[in-house]
């Protein structure tokens, strides 16, 4: 664990609040999809908050760009993509931040940086790449954060996007959640190494391995390799070790692995963890979480009422969009 | 005879194949433990262990040309493509190499590999999970492709396709992995290149093939009631396409409507419409309909993600446009 | 005006726009100092430095997906694929991104990027360099497909895709690279969507695009000694296709035929035949005809090459056919 | 350089044979394609005959597959196939290797193991990974050598097909020729590391760089990771470098290279250096190797006979041999 104490509460409080309604807003939607009103595939993202507000937070708002899988609520929440409009998009109404039309997995927001949301794994690492290009080519001093999971990494993206990314010095940060499961495969039986970062060095690119449920040293990794981006061009890769809680999608029972694994992990729940720390440092009180998780539920309440009470996209949306 | 799952169907398949010729492994993402994303697979690791029954990692190309060049040594691999949509990934090993070896070698090789999973629109999966890619197959000789939509007709296939010495591309959909219908207990196979009648009727032939021919019975059921007698022909096999069946039909009926899920540029429906117009013209009444997927991505919201798909209402209509009855 | 090779015409659109608009970038394998494979772009790395002009590695997937992802950030990347047919590595990243992003996104996302390469079958080169994918970017929604015989239609096309803000497959031909023309030294843009009539006639239309549209302008000049007067239409643009002036010429001559040379199942030539049945039904005296290029993949030996491809012989026969002149 | 100490003239005798044969070949082929006997793409092996010679010898006929890209005469040459039926392909006659349908890209003998020349660089490095799959599946004892170039590394098919092979623990060799150029495109130029062997750590599978001037030291190293492959189903991964003389195909001038550069890998031609260094050993006279020379020309020269005499294919070859 790295040490708190060159943060205030100014820094910690918000990221608390924000991987807390992270939580609350995954544990509603999965309730909402059991009443069916949500439908499709949805990736939740319990037990990874850690991952998205870190990086959120070395990120500069309205300059750099994000891009991801399909389990892509936390990454839009903690780029300040409001819960109500996330919501909305769950439920497929027009208020949603894709008018209803990507889902659960295809969260965009072009303006503040959240440029999917997508569903092939490993599709967004050359995209990310593209990005960071067009970054670096226009001069607009922002960097590129690419996400992808321990399964895509195996993907020839990845591959040829490393070199592509290293070769022309753009700036990207390639992050491996390594939440130790691609669905149902664990790790080790999808990939021939254990530590994913090695493979950085098949690309002269500087890699690393960071504890996932400790945000503050996912905070100073990414924020390190941003700046790293920022200033030299210098792509990184970073595999962040994490755990998802809840199955694969909502469909996915989980039984490739053991109650006391997922139990274990719990054990060291990053919002806990964080919690903890904060009471420890005297930046937290019992209270004061009670009333930040209160208001968590409250804004997750909201959203949902935002998304039930919203109209339905008219059909002309149907070829609405195609062109431009 | 049993009444069961199509989903059970290609299990029962993969099964007895893999019971008669031990050469025939399975390959794909979940396959093994998970028993295949949609369970198709189920229970066949157990069976038959983890040298026939592999997971592979994340990578359509790799494992596909895996597969393509295992079948050059003698395998008969049975990949699972988690959906055939995923395998954009992978067409170049399929198209470059397993439909061109055998060719390009003057008759070296053989390649008796079959691509099975889900094609075309599941729901709510929204635009890159909900497409149909049937016609990049059809298009590509070396190939055969085939889509059931029952039960009978995909273990009958399924079963042809593992004993066949070419890539076979088998298309499933999703929407139909719990269709139930009759499975005889005994063996029997299916030929490709033979289309069905699903139901008989001399007013209007309705061709189409895999999750939409279940429309076009039902279709066909509610223009009954309207007097129309439609004939429903389910092509089954679409390279190669039984042209006889379907010309029989349309000289019976003297009118025709292609229904078929996929966007309708270049898709399998309007290279049958190609076909019949050359092949009937003096035989056609009116032109040939083609009833597909609007020409858009495939949108999340539930209710423009059945808009945007053929519909029985949809296929009613071109019927009655067909019939000069609108 | 001057006489210029389409190679030269495409060059001279590259320039001009680059030129114009300082985002505009090319990338791909051998463009920049190589001159390109095929010298498309000769000179401009001189002209436009390493910034504008890169060298990429042996990436399809990768590059083409850097692409996508820089035309979002507003750069317009005109990337070269050395053939269409190595695309195939990388058709995932344009279907599932470029042709999606800006309708899953619910409008948000602008994609302004131009794939280029020859397609199609050249001389000598067996059967995975010798293919036309053309079908495959028509089929799919979101994409603009065009495909120019002239130098005049070349240049005004690409700097015509180069502007437009969606993804444009521009499809060139290996064999024209040297075919000369007219070209204007004045700009001028050609607007997609717009047919060109080559040579108009009375008697038959033959319709057909790229490569193949020389040999229909031969054949057209043989029938014409015969008494066969043949309008050649050259569709230019595959997606938008100009139905308007495909069915005017139908409906003067009464007699079609579509020449393509990709394989015929679910081709770009079949789906123009489907569209001609459907909308000029009563107009047509004859089925439309197809000349494609055999079903098999292409062998090296050259005088099997060309005798899988249409040919002037053939196009003058099926002609005969749809005239019930044979 | 290795030590030739090791190996007799009854080894060594026919490894130079071979070699010269494959540059005298190469050369015929280069001039009947100026006389347009043979056409379309034609890449010529000048210069990294030490490697496919060397290679071969630790291959078992009959049993151990290769597969390769479109320069592949060498290889064919190597594995013993007529040079007959070589040049009768090239010249796209019904007697060739491939009954016309495949040039100069696709030779194939099924049996004698060549799967192979591919056109689609990178392609054939999952189809080995498959060969080898069937190997170890059908328990033939055999192994599988890939061979890729240095512009081909970068393709997703090469990450894919490494992990697979480590994974499944499958009997390949692959090896990289590293002749320093992709078309016009030097290795740094399209790389983002300079050496490409460390590509290997990525995959755990062990990897080494070999001179490819050096036909013993290529024969040492393949040797050591075939029998690896084949008695403990371990891949390999051996960057072997070496020199192309000529352009990448024949319509190639070679502009992006100096004079210099190519003069000074001429000095330490891998014929050159086997022959100074039998001599050295006493295996071999300057008569000898005339009589070698000799004797591939007459090789060739007939080859040429052969091909130019022999029948085009039929028309009934265009639908035959589609479907099995
Ligand atoms: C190209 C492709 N192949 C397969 C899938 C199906 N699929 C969706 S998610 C997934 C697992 C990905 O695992 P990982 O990369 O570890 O990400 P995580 O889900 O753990 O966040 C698979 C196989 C897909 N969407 N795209
Ligand atoms: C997928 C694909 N992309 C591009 C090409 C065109 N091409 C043929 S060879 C080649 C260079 C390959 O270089 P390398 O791998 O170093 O092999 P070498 O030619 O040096 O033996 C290129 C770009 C191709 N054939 N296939
Ligand atoms: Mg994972
Ligand atoms: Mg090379």
């Amino acid at each position: 664990m790295r040490p708190l104490k060159l943060y205030d509460k100014a820094f910690l409080r918000p990221m608390l609040e924000e991987m807390v309604l992270i939580r609350r807003f995954e544990e509603k939607a999965g309730q909402m999809y059991g009443l069916k009103k949500i439908g499709g595939f949805c990736h939740l993202y319990n037990g990874q908050e850690a991952v998205c507000s870190g990086a959120a937070r070395a990120m500069i708002r309205g300059t750099d760009i994000l891009l991801t899988g399909y389990r892509d609520h936390g990454h839009a929440l903690a780029l300040g993509i409001e819960p109500n409009r996330i919501m909305a998009e769950l439920y497929g109404k027009a208020t949603g931040v894709s008018k209803g039309k990507g889902g659960s997995m295809h969260m965009f927001d072009y303006e503040k940086g959240m440029w999917g949301g997508n569903g092939i794994v490993g599709g967004q690492i050359p995209l990310a790449t593209g990005s960071a290009f067009a970054q670096k080519y226009k001069k607009t001093g922002g960097a590129t954060v690419c996400y992808f999971g321990d399964g895509a990494i195996h993907q020839g993206a990845f591959h040829e996007a490393m070199n592509l990314a290293a070769l022309w010095k753009l700036p990207v940060v390639f992050i491996c959640e390594n939440n130790q499961y691609g669905m149902g495969t664990a790790v080790g039986r999808a990939s021939s190494v254990q530590d994913l970062y090695v493979k950085g060095q098949a690309y002269g690119i500087p890699s690393k391995m960071v504890d996932g449920m400790d945000v503050i040293a996912v905070y100073e990794e990414v924020k390190a390799a941003m700046e790293l981006a920022r200033t030299q061009n210098q792509p990184s890769f970073l595999e962040i070790k994490t755990y998802r809680y809840k199955g694969h999608s909502m469909s996915d029972p989980a039984k490739y692995r053991t109650k006391e694994e997922t139990e274990a992990y719990l054990q060291q729940d990053p919002i806990l963890l964080l919690k903890k720390r904060m009471e420890e440092a005297g930046f937290l009180t019992d209270e004061e979480y009670k009333e930040i998780d209160k208001k968590a539920k409250e804004i997750v309440a909201q959203a949902v009422d935002f998304a039930e009470n919203s109209p339905e996209p008219n059909d002309d949306e149907i070829y609405a969009g195609l062109y431009a | 005879m049993a009444i069961i799952t199509l989903r059970e169907a290609l299990r029962q398949a993969l099964d007895e194949e893999m019971a008669r010729d031990p050469n025939v492994v399975i390959m794909g993402e979940e396959v093994a433990q998970y028993d295949g994303a949609y369970k198709v697979t189920k229970g066949l690791l157990d069976k038959y262990g983890p040298d026939r029954v592999l997971d592979t990692p994340i990578t359509e190309l790799g494992f596909t040309g895996l597969g393509v060049g295992a079948a050059f040594g003698g395998i008969r691999p049975v990949v699972e493509w988690m959906t055939i949509q995923f395998g954009l990934l992978a067409i170049d090993q399929l198209i470059n190499n397993a439909t061109k070896y055998r060719y390009m070698s003057g008759g070296q090789f053989q390649v008796p590999l079959v691509i099975r999973g889900p094609n075309g629109p599941a729901e709510y999966l929204s635009s890159q999970h909900s497409q149909s890619f049937a016609s990049y197959f059809v298009h590509v000789p070396g190939f055969k492709v085939v889509a059931p939509t029952t039960p009978y007709d995909a273990k009958g296939l399924l079963k042809s396709a593992i004993r066949d010495n070419n890539p076979v591309i088998f298309l499933e959909s999703e929407m139909t992995y719990g269709h139930k219908g009759e499975v005889p207990e005994e063996e029997y196979l299916i030929p490709f290149g033979s289309a069905d009648i699903k139901r008989p009727g001399k007013d209007v032939t309705i061709i189409s093939f895999s999750k939409p021919v279940l429309m076009c019975l039902e279709a066909a059921e509610a223009l009954a009631k309207e007097g129309i007698d439609a004939e429903v022909v389910d092509l089954r096999s679409l390279r190669p396409l039984d042209h006889e069946t379907i010309y029989a039909s349309v000289r019976k009926t003297n009118h025709c409507i292609v229904v078929d899920e996929a966007w309708p540029q270049c898709s399998v429906g309007s290279w049958v419409q190609s076909v019949i117009q050359k092949d009937c013209f003096d035989d056609l009444d009116a032109p040939v309909e083609l009833v597909a997927g609007e020409d858009v991505p495939m949108p999340y919201n539930h209710r423009l993600e059945l808009a945007v798909q053929p519909t029985v209402a949809k296929i009613s209509s071109a019927v009655k446009r067909a019939l000069y009855r609108s």
